[in-house]
């Protein structure tokens, strides 16, 4: 059985042809890794290919799928595409060309100012929100033109990363 | 003799402190807000003290907050670290009312650098070249003439009420004088209501260059020599080294002379920075002077050869100097890298958040200096630092290296950092070559924005580590994850297109 | 010019080693045996070879299959490191027969040095003094007395064919010539089958000083000052600092001067260790040369400011040294202390095992060098060295200071070790002192081995936060692991008298 | 309910009395102790008395009832004496005066030499077994007289720390 994963933004089809102890023989689109694959610790794994050296570190992401991972000389963002993540993509693109769309802060604040208010029309470009986190503020926009629907914060209320902010309906 | 610190500071400085004292047999107190119960200063210290809730101005800027700590703890001297009330006049002078040693300047010395135009003043006295320009306002055009011709084009006209840029012009020709200071003064009554503006030499290609000083309460001061710190975002310092690649010996003596002639003209006690503002044909100029620690005193330590916050708490405790400026030498290169809790690609934005992962980098010529440790939630209060590497080598080549090896075995996770962006500047062309000034990262930004580029298979063979490790996990999964990875599931379901700026 | 080093070594000098080579750009190649798939050369190194069994001699002792993983590696060198194979003048030659670059000395050096009577004669002939005695067997009573009359009381008689204190006599007072050279000649009969003797004068209050030593291909030989290496521990050095606060001024210029004649003598290239024995009116003598890196190199690196591994590479690649011995100086104090995976309470037994738990001390001043990490399993083949804490301070006072802080940082879980005792060792008012032989363990045994005890509060402070950690693993377990605590107490009730010995 | 927890040779008797959110109040033999107490990680606590900060570390050993834990200053070994660890020291304490001991290594290594074999009678200091480990030979020798009853491993086996290696009955 071959799986997706995505690397950055690449997506490649893995497959394990064989697991023997330590020795692992697996294609990745098509190229086949014979491999002397160790786990070293929780998340942190050693690799040898043809003799050259990776010590892996995998730091997971929101359970199981999503992965921070660690090399000596790199850093990337992996995910393990099964069927649930498929289904969410699939749910994801039908939605893309939604007219409405929600502003969420990309960073854990907190809301400053607040400059619009539910039913209001706001400009593509104009400002929303102003977020102040670590001695910076940031000023968060209107991606297009549009109504606000719904402000889901308050002055003064201490936001997560990638918490709903302003719900705009586009025009 | 001083035997109980209240550090009154947070974050890796705090820590910084901590150890030199402990190393001195010298009891440490620490404060904490409400976000900082579990922050490594409060770990580390031999006692601890809440201050306050979160936000600094209520917790580390509340100074009757900190006395009572103090009172409370026995502590018989407080080291303000950097920023927060470290240069605030107003916090020695309620020591010294209360009977506690203030390790750090007097007052009185505090507030002349504080204030730029007093500043400004006392320097001309003593002798201190500072950027040339009008010494206020100009009322007219015929003076801006004047003024102008004195100091000689380029010129930046700025507004006096200014600040962020507008009401600011640059002037490189004679014929943009008179159209630029319409224009600016017309801004400035748009933006601040006042429309007075005023000239000042503008400096190209500039470096900030700044020195290190130690003074005592005999009279005493010496200067550790410089710090090149030009490799600035966001008007903040990010990379500094010392020596500086780009100061002749001489200019580097000069500038020393300057400094120690700075500091004596506001009878200076302590450890403080004097900066400049360099120009390309190494002219230098008094910027301000820094009457607290600098957070990148580490390579001064490492290339000179001192503890300075040991020196600190020597002069607070009324001894004299050890250290003779005849017997100070920079042995070998230092650099820093301060490591930022912040997404580079997205202006630097501060990223606060629970830290998952850490590796630390070791060995030869390796020092780091952090606040962070595995399970650490970086609050958002407060600034986004968290580890600075400070790394040696007996040349600047040698450094450079060894800077690169190191922050390569660096790594964090769980929360955004500027690890990859600081490599990105150690590889650069500029910067290896020691030819950057404080415009290099805006200049070079395309470079500096691109990502390392994987080699061999390294790609796939962390494709199939990641999956390798899946597979394990959804094998051991128990029932009740397998229900909350579906309920998960559920949630997802009412997605809808999620806007990330 | 060298681009890929096979590093025929483990532990934490295989990693040191990378190290530098990874900031000279140079790749680098680890092997291993079957215990160290998992050690940290090998995750840390470019390339990884497996070559061999675990024991030493079927893996990093087996020359042939070392050559075999340079040669399909590709590697254009090897360091040998220290240990294993670094003084076997065949490892140099084979390397040399196969066109490869031994990072080390030439073969002659290693093996005229390797032979405790040819150094001695080659010492004697280039001026450097040695320890008094007869060159050969001593074949009767007057002969005995004729040298011990030259080189005066006390002496030592060995047995020729001696080893493990058997045979062998101190002599302080002239009555006891004979009774001893009777005993020792019948002891060494009965112990090795041959009653010859030798006589050697015995070295009270000794001290062991080495000297660092580099020469290139060029004919330039440099010392790179001491280090003192006294505090030992079953003949082995735990701590070592530099400098010695022993030695003078003026030997410390004589014992250098010796030691680059010591080097010159045997056509010296690359790093060396010249080893004296110092009396306690600071006489010296040549006890050998160690033709390799040694394990206490650090504390040189750190107060003379060079990479040594690094200098090694560069006399490798034929490059003339950059230092000269009239720029060189010891800059402030290091102390390095030793970390071994062994229990001092027990005769230093070695102690094998998994580490759970690692805390590392940082900050100024600060060098770690190791080669465990958190679920390394320790292997039982190897030396117990696992990492070395060295410790930099402006002198000797704050190195100490530093050092007792940094060694308190220092935590290690899941195996014994001893972190401790070094840092009983550095509280001693002996060390402290400076004031120390190689008897100083032994005879400071009864300080050394007592346990700090705990101020305050801080026993009833562990034992509640143990039971609160237990009371929340109880509540939280799970049926499953109710049932495996049940289990386990069954078997438990077989339980007999088990004796630990 | 309280219980007894033992450091290193002292046996103390611990209660909680009230713990609210991070405030715990905790007797100790008797004294009371009004505590901050937080858990800042796996097996870590940050714990403040009367504002002296103590940061303690808990490595557990064998399960949840022992702990190596180490303070800035102090290690210790921790053991906390439940229902099941009284009646196992019960049990140890009736079989003390066994005439039976196994002999068990108190270390990882290798079997070097075997001095001993069955039914063989040996004196009090005699060496029985010499075990190798990094670098390192040490002999285990016989406490008391007595005669071997069995002999558990064979030359140049591996043992685990606390494997038996010879079982005696004293004489």
């Amino acid at each position: 059985m071959s799986y997706e994963v995505k690397l950055n933004d690449r997506l490649a089809r893995v497959e394990v042809l064989n697991q023997d102890g330590d020795k692992l023989l697996v294609s990745v689109d098509g190229i086949e890794y014979d491999l002397d694959f160790v786990k070293i610790g929780k998340g942190s794994y050693s690799v040898l290919h043809k003799n050259r050296s990776y010590n892996v570190e995998l730091i997971p992401r929101n359970g199981v799928k999503k992965y921070q991972v660690h090399t000596l000389k790199n850093s990337f963002e992996v995910e393990i595409i099964d069927s649930e993540a498929k289904y969410l993509a699939s749910r994801k693109k039908e939605h893309e060309a939604d007219d409405e769309a929600i502003i969420c802060s990309p960073i854990p604040g907190k809301v400053v100012s607040l400059l619009v208010s539910e039913g209001e029309v706001v400009e593509a470009g104009q400002s929303l929100v102003i977020i102040s986190a670590m001695k910076m503020e940031s000023e968060f926009k209107a991606p297009k033109k549009g109504k606000v629907i719904s402000v889901k914060v308050t002055e003064g209320q201490t936001v997560e990363s990638r918490q709903e902010l302003v719900l705009l309906e586009y025009s | 003799m001083i035997r109980k610190v209240l550090v009154a500071n947070r974050g890796e400085i705090a820590v910084r402190i901590v150890r030199s004292c402990r190393e001195m047999d010298i009891l440490t107190v620490a404060v904490y807000s409400d976000a900082d119960r579990k922050a490594l200063h409060v770990l580390y210290a031999d006692e601890a003290f809440h201050i306050g809730p979160s936000p600094s101005v209520d917790s580390y800027l509340n100074i009757d907050n900190i006395m009572r700590a103090a009172r409370l703890s026995g502590a018989d001297a407080i080291h303000p670290g950097y920023g927060f009330l470290s240069e605030n006049p107003e916090f020695p002078s309620r020591c010294q009312k209360e009977g506690i040693i203030f390790i750090g300047p007097p007052p009185t010395a505090i507030s002349t650098m504080g204030d730029k135009i007093t500043a400004r003043r006392t320097m001309i006295n003593a002798g201190v070249p500072v950027v040339p320009g009008a010494e206020g306002k100009i009322t007219s055009e015929a003076e801006a003439f004047e003024v102008i011709n004195q100091i000689g084009l380029p010129v930046m006209i700025k507004a006096s009420a200014g600040g962020g840029g507008k009401g600011m012009r640059l002037v490189s020709k004679e014929g943009e004088i008179k159209s630029a200071l319409r224009s600016a003064s017309s801004e400035a009554r748009t933006a601040f209501g006042d429309d007075s503006v005023f000239i000042e030499k503008y400096i190209e290609s500039p470096h900030h260059i700044e020195f290190q000083i130690l003074a005592d309460s005999h009279g005493n001061v010496i200067q550790l020599f410089e710090r090149e710190c030009s490799i600035q975002r966001r008007h903040q310092k990010i990379i500094e080294e010392t020596p500086s690649p780009f100061l002749s010996s001489e200019r580097r003596i000069q500038m020393g002379e300057a400094a120690v002639a700075a500091a004596r003209a506001v009878d200076y006690q302590g450890a403080g920075t004097v900066e400049f503002i360099v120009d390309k044909d190494q002219n230098y100029y008094f910027l301000e002077m820094n009457t607290r620690l600098q957070v990148e005193h580490p390579i001064t330590e490492r290339v000179v050869g001192v503890d300075l916050v040991k020196e600190q708490i020597n002069i607070a405790n009324g001894n004299a100097l050890q250290l003779k400026q005849e017997d100070l030498k920079q042995h070998g290169h230092a650099i820093e890298c301060r490591v930022y809790a912040e997404d580079p690609a997205n202006n630097f934005m501060p990223a606060p958040g629970l830290v998952t992962h850490i590796d630390i980098p070791y060995g030869v010529g390796v020092r780091v200096d952090g606040s962070i440790y595995e399970g650490f939630e970086i609050p958002l209060y407060y600034d986004p630092l968290i580890a600075k590497l400070i790394v040696w080598g007996k040349d600047r080549q040698d450094a450079l290296e060894r800077s690169r090896r190191a922050l390569r075995e660096f790594k964090i996770a769980g929360v955004k950092n500027n690890l990859l962006f600081l490599e990105r500047i150690l590889l650069s062309e500029g910067f290896a070559g020691g030819d950057y000034t404080t415009h290099y990262i805006e200049e070079n930004r395309d470079f500096l924005m691109q990502e390392d580029r994987c080699e061999d298979h390294c790609e796939d063979i962390v494709i199939i580590t990641a999956f390798m490790e899946y597979l394990q996990k959804v094998k051991k999964a128990s029932p009740k994850e397998m229900t909350a990875i579906k309920n998960n599931w559920k949630d997802y379901s009412r997605v809808r297109s999620v806007l990330k700026l």
